[in-house]
């Protein structure tokens, strides 16, 4: 079916395709249709919405349901995300899978209900304490809203990594067409771990404390393992027009639309741009980057809604290789397509690393 | 001798004055302001000078007068 | 020569209120201004504004202001109060902000008995984000998440909190009024009054004011402030709870 | 073909449900559509606007730079967002709000007296936002009247025969007066 | 021959509990797991353990455990329960854990009348950390952050949880008992007993239980519980507040 | 005076040097002795401790306090340095000065009570939303606990930008001697922003709320402001035997004293290896280890008690000019003494970039 | 006719039995386990059965037998 | 000159006392010393420990990997740290609980009855802990007596003359004993 929704709709109606039957959430700007939606949805299919006390709740609700062998989902914005970053460390050291999304407005502090992109790091590098990582998906339309909601339930049932939605203002309040798939088969994927009472087994325990140093760093160790695996496996991106570019834009979410007309006008001026759009922030297309630097990429322009924070991924990917350059805006302030198109032309006619 | 003043750019048309007068002194307007409401209008005479209004009046748009 | 006998308060600013019409925040503010004046106080008051519809109360009081974290105005006045004793510290907060997110700082305020005032503004849901369930939220009552009336089985009662901070040993004053009515705003001046005068003399008091919400709750304002008189103060009654 | 437009008013005015209306027609006709609408109820009795792109290529920024049509149902929506209405673009606007001389350059504007044409002719004001899309698509020719009269009937079915007559009579009464 | 007439639950695994001599959570554990083995519930059952002394319960409970973050077992437990409404949800929590930084969460799962068992540890201070002042710190105690005492100027006054909770209107069991002698665990394993039927009845129940921490607090565990009998009791009442 | 304290005793008597007279806390190991000292100290000097109900309530008196002018200090360990993430985007953006210190253990989760540095992101990067920076000091001895906590009050009235000190269990833990200035006099910053009751002055506003999106921007181009002047200007760090170093250790905090030894027995066997020890992470000593690149050092060994987190900051300064690589410890285990020789040894001898 | 087993590895010797046994069957004893305490003896004879020790122990270091 | 020590033992038993009181008196004689304790209530009833390093030069880590002395109050102490004593270490041992024979290779071990000689000796088993520092400074003789005697001095200052009296002479009691 093809409907014309909201992102944030369509974010919520991918959790109940993919078989979510539990949502916890808190009210906030701009992603209320989430749990407004959810409110109505949920016990239709015979789920459960809980509206919880607060982000902080949400998030150790959402711990209990998943540790019980549930699909839970949980949504928020900017603030109310710093809110659940021990939580979040939690779910990660538990290796409770669960699908959160962070659907980003202009910060920092209270800021604004704006979109924005300043959460990058708090999402990739982990905003909470201790070494561990989600599986950030950064979705660039409503479709992809629920595509990438769907994808995220399975992807963290599989590696027992909570993954998380990275949106953003644009991309939750816009409406789009949006193709429903109409009978998506949730992914089966056993439970053993789960808690569901002991019957017929011994007991399982849901716990991030281990005393021992050494049980804790094997711990660390584990998780290091699957995020290499999802290095190796789980990488997305959209590469466009990227075959023969000389300049390439690196962006996501709603500058990632815009960048598309730049590159397009740039084209259309004769100049060879092309734009790499990460899907997957973590793990991060790393190595895509590096090939286009091996195939004659001389510039990057990375444009994020922050003051520069993927850059530094870029510039990791990059290693010195190719100069990376960078445009943002802050606040809640969208980038400009003018702008961006001017400098890519500038970076395609400059040519040679300067 | 009282009488009171709506301002018409701070009004917002709420109503509350309106069924909070004594004397109904208060009726409702076929203007909007700039900001897009429909405002009230005050009659100018008989006022009591009760306050009923000015207390309830959300939006401060009602001012207060004594003749001396 | 004609006098002025009402007009906007000394320590209010001119700008004039963002709320929705009728709302009962803008009287809100209005007497707490008109108590500040009346008690010499504008020099020595710092506000507390919390997010929620007043996050901009600061642009109508002309006197210092913090803002807070969503559900934190009380600890934020705490840390103002401690450094400065001698000053008035209000912490303004709405009924999402006070009795959900921020339930662990209001009691815990009010248990340590801050020497400040809680100005409790309760409209039975949060205002500012569109209408959702709040702790106050009355039961039956349609929200953007209850939409089929808050079910007491999955969502239990309303809180009644100026009952509940009444029940905390330190507290020294803990009333409900409300602002739907001319008597009802009378009487909640009043309380505001009282008070700031018990936190200058060394004690936490709160005052819980029903107000509406028009906007969310789908009435006009003449309709929902006979709501609140009619039913909103039924099951939240208006009183003085300790003193 | 692209079409960009920017509906904008006070937040009674349905200004979202226009721009929504535009969209859902846009699709009828088998198009792509983005609405983007000013959100968050932090700005009380404020202005509401929302962006509108329909084409039918693929869509990249929602957010219009450059307009072809402003649709301003009272006077701040024409200060604000004139300047993003290209030189040759289109400029509707409610005359019965909108006073004194506009001054659009280059832009073509039509005055439509909505508030007034709606109470005359429709017996109540509810249906101005729908009388303006009749008239933006006489004057645009981007949407086929038969798509948006389907839209308007998807969109209100569940409101019943009346409403839906209601709007499509606004409808036509839109392409009519320009 | 002999009978073995007093023995190990069979829900609890035979790891010897790391909890310092005479420690009251040993006693509670043993009592709930008595009660599981009562009713037959050791596969019915799913236990959340806090952030205190109590963190390790998982290795002594023989059935289904979750950790939870320091003061969100309720609402880690409310998860579990909206997932597993058939299962015996049980939150186990320490004062700190419950009436300090978990204080929202505490009132809202009784306040949505969640159909959990509360089963609450008041040992008047945090026993993990090395012996600070609680929310139920006694006025006068001295502990690791009260060098003087508490003062309740300000400290405030310890809270009461069981009969805050009693006051909310979803929850069906509110009481408190005690573990200081023999009579008080008798009387603490009748209260958990009905705790766990009527949760499974569909209801919110809560169990303070008063309990020894001799270690924080300076004394021989024999002493430490005759101050609970003598003193914190005094405070504290022992009783059901709601039923 | 000399005294022999433990690590988190003069970090306390440091900030009352200072001049702090406000302390907000909530107990968490391996940090209680801050409380504890502030407690029975802070009295004595006519200034307020009060134990919070919870991190979260910590942070937002400090915001209060800092916000009435006061010099304030909270202290936390990880899980409750997440839950203030929140409060420190907040305070952040209201510009208010504070000294927050986490003085990290084993993660993520509840992890235990060893020490580590996993929370370095969280630290450097903004753990919290949006567009932000805080000044963070790592101390590697009771010494520096006292010194760069007295540093800290002075760079962030200066800056307006909160500092954290980012310490760890075994700082924290252990006792050495320490000088403990006697008649230090704190500086004297005018605050004329704060709230004090608007006495003969108009109002005062603290806040981070700015509707405008541009508005918003510009408070975050003010932010980065700050933080480029911070890097001009505050970047400390103690280089050991790198002067003519072929291979150099990079760590602070433990690691650090661990990497001396090691660096030591290198050379006593002849090599030339040599330690830069990072001491404020931010501002990062970007441009040292960018003159040591110049200076021909050929290879990198970072070491943290972590999977690899400075190591990019470190890897971002060297920008593919060398090699950099990693020795870590993770959930509490502590870098090994003989593992950091033999690496750091084999760096040297392996000479040239492989 | 009953009896109690103490079982000395679990015994941490915090000498709450010992003042619960109505028949002062339990004495403080001399010796430490490999955990360092010093763990309470019970003497064979007398014991009713009343259970009071078996219920205050906290370490479940004791164990009522039934003779039959 | 740098010396390692390693005490371990219970909880109860001055473990950590002992430790600061020989970074005291190193510290007494003008030398560096670090004290590092095991520390955190996590472990209820377990054992406690702590790393002392004194020197007359910077100290660089205060863990120690290879210790010269290991001072071991209970059995699970020796099974636990004799892997960091180094092979000519020293081991102090506290006979009245570590019973068996115990494989130390080719380190000094000396057998000290702490528990009985305070008993015995002193009249309580409070002051054990400091018996076997009088024993380390005698064997190791990298303390002077009388600094360690000021240091306990210092220390006991606000206890009273006679808490300080009973540990100067369980200081010379473990300095007599070996
Ligand atoms: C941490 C966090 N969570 C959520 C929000 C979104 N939010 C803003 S105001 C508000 C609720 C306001 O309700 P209330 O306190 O009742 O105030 P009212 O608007 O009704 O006066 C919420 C949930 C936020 N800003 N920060
Ligand atoms: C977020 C967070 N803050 C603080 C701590 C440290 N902490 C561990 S247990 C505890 C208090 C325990 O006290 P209580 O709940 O009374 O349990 P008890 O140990 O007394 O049984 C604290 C503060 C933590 N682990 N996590
Ligand atoms: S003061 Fe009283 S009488 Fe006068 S207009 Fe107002 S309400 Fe009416
Ligand atoms: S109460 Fe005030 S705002 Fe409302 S209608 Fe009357 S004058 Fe206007
Ligand atoms: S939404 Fe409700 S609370 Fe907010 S301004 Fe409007 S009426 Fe007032
Ligand atoms: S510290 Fe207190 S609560 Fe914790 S185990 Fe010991 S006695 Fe029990
Ligand atoms: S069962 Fe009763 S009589 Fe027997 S030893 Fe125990 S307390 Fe004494
Ligand atoms: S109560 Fe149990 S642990 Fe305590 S002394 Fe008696 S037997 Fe030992
Ligand atoms: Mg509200
Ligand atoms: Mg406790």
């Amino acid at each position: 079916m093809r409907k014309l929704i909201k992102g944030n709709e369509a974010m919520a109606e991918g959790a109940v395709i993919a078989g979510c039957r539990y949502y916890f959430g808190y009210p906030i700007t701009p992603q209320n249709e989430v749990p407004a939606y959810m409110s109505k949805r949920l016990p239709e299919v015979g789920g459960v919405f809980v509206q919880a006390e607060s982000e902080l709740a949400s998030i150790n609700m959402v711990y209990g349901a998943s540790a019980a062998g549930a699909r839970v989902m949980t949504t928020t914005s900017s603030p109310g995300f710093s809110l659940m970053m021990e939580g979040v460390s939690y779910l990660a050291a538990s290796r409770l899978p669960c699908v959160l999304a962070n659907v980003q407005r202009g910060g920092p502090g209270l800021g604004n209900i704006a979109p924005a992109q300043g959460d990058y790091f708090q999402a990739v590098k982990g905003g909470g304490h201790g070494d561990y990582r989600l599986i950030v998906l950064a979705p660039a339309s409503p479709q992809e809203m629920m595509d990438l909601t769907i994808l995220a339930f399975e992807l963290s049932d599989k590696y027992r990594v909570p993954a998380l939605i990275l949106s953003d203002g644009i991309i939750g309040q816009m409406m789009e067409s949006v193709d429903i798939p109409d009978n998506y088969v949730p992914g089966k994927i056993e439970k053993p771990w789960a808690l569901t009472g002991a019957r017929g087994r011994s007991k399982n325990v849901v716990c991030s404390l281990f005393l021992d140093e050494n049980v804790m760093q094997n711990l660390n160790t584990a998780l290091s393992d699957t995020y290499e695996e999802l290095k190796k496996s789980e990488v997305r991106h959209e590469s466009f027009m990227t075959e023969d570019a000389e300049a390439v834009i690196v962006a996501f979410g709603t500058p990632s639309r815009i960048a598309k007309n730049a590159v397009l006008r740039a084209r259309a001026e004769g100049f060879k741009a092309g734009l790499l759009r990460p899907i997957s922030l973590f793990p991060f297309p790393e190595k895509v980057i590096s090939s286009l630097v091996e195939n004659n990429v001389k510039n990057f322009l990375v444009t994020e809604m922050n003051s520069g924070q993927m850059l530094e991924d870029v510039k990791l990917s990059v290693s010195g290789r190719a100069d990376v350059h960078f445009y943002g805006t802050t606040g809640g302030v969208i980038t400009d397509e003018d702008v961006m198109t001017d400098k890519i032309i500038a970076l395609c006619k400059g040519g040679s690393r300067g | 001798m009282f009488y009171i003043k709506v301002d018409s750019e701070l009004c917002k048309g709420c109503l509350l004055c309106l069924s909070e007068c004594p004397k109904g002194l208060i009726k409702p307007g076929n203007n909007f302001n700039s900001k897009g409401w429909l405002v009230v209008n005050a009659e100018a005479e008989g006022c009591t000078g009760c306050r009923r209004c000015v207390t309830v009046c959300p939006d401060l748009a009602i001012k207060l007068y004594r003749e001396n | 020569m004609a006098e002025i006998i009402f007009d906007r308060p000394k320590s209010m600013t001119s700008a004039p209120f963002h709320y929705c019409p009728g709302c009962g925040h803008s009287v809100i503010h209005r007497l707490i201004c008109e108590v500040i004046d009346e008690l010499d106080l504008r020099e020595k008051t710092i506000a507390v504004a919390p997010v929620g519809c007043a996050v901009l109360a600061y642009d109508y009081f002309d006197f210092d202001v913090s803002e807070a974290a969503h559900g934190r105005a009380a600890a934020v006045a705490t840390g103002i109060k401690r450094v400065h004793p001698d000053k008035l510290v209000i912490s303004y907060q709405g009924d999402g902000d006070l009795a959900s997110i921020g339930m662990a700082e209001t009691i815990h305020t009010a248990n340590r008995g801050e020497k400040i005032t809680v100005i409790f503004v309760n409209n039975t849901n949060y205002g500012m984000t569109g209408g959702q369930m709040a702790p106050t939220t009355l039961v039956g009552q349609v929200t953007a998440t209850t939409p089929k009336g808050r079910n007491p089985e999955t969502e239990g009662y309303p809180i009644r909190m100026a009952e509940m901070i009444a029940s905390l040993q330190a507290v020294k004053y803990s009333v409900r009024t409300s602002v739907a009515d001319f008597k009802g705003i009378v009487q909640t001046k009043k309380a505001i009054k009282k008070a700031f005068e018990l936190q200058l003399n060394g004690g936490y008091s709160f005052v819980e004011i029903l107000s509406n919400c028009s906007t969310n709750w789908g009435m006009n304002p003449v309709d929902a402030n006979k709501h609140i008189v009619e039913t909103v103060a039924e099951y939240f009654p208006l009183g003085t709870f300790k003193e | 073909m692209t079409q960009k437009i920017i509906i904008s008013g006070f937040g009674g005015q349905g200004v979202l449900s226009a721009g929504l209306l535009i969209a859902e027609s846009a699709v009828e006709e088998g198009w792509n559509a983005t609405f983007f609408p000013s959100y968050g109820a932090e700005m009380r009795g404020g202005t509401a606007n929302c962006h509108v792109i329909i084409s039918d290529s693929e869509i990249a920024s929602p957010i219009i730079k450059c307009a072809d049509t402003l649709i301003a149902l009272n006077s701040p929506s024409v200060d604000k967002f004139l300047p993003f209405l290209k030189n040759d673009g289109l400029l509707l606007v409610n005359s019965s709000v909108v006073s004194g001389n506009l001054d659009a350059g280059s832009r073509k504007v039509v005055e439509l007296p909505l508030d007034s044409l709606a109470l005359e002719k429709l017996g109540n004001s509810k249906s101005a936002n729908v009388i303006i899309i009749g008239a933006f698509a006489k004057l645009t020719n981007v949407l086929k009247p038969d798509k948006i009269k389907s839209a308007i009937e998807k969109k209100f079915s569940s409101k019943g025969g009346k409403i839906i007559d209601m709007n499509l009579r606004a409808l036509e009464l839109g392409a009519v007066s320009v």
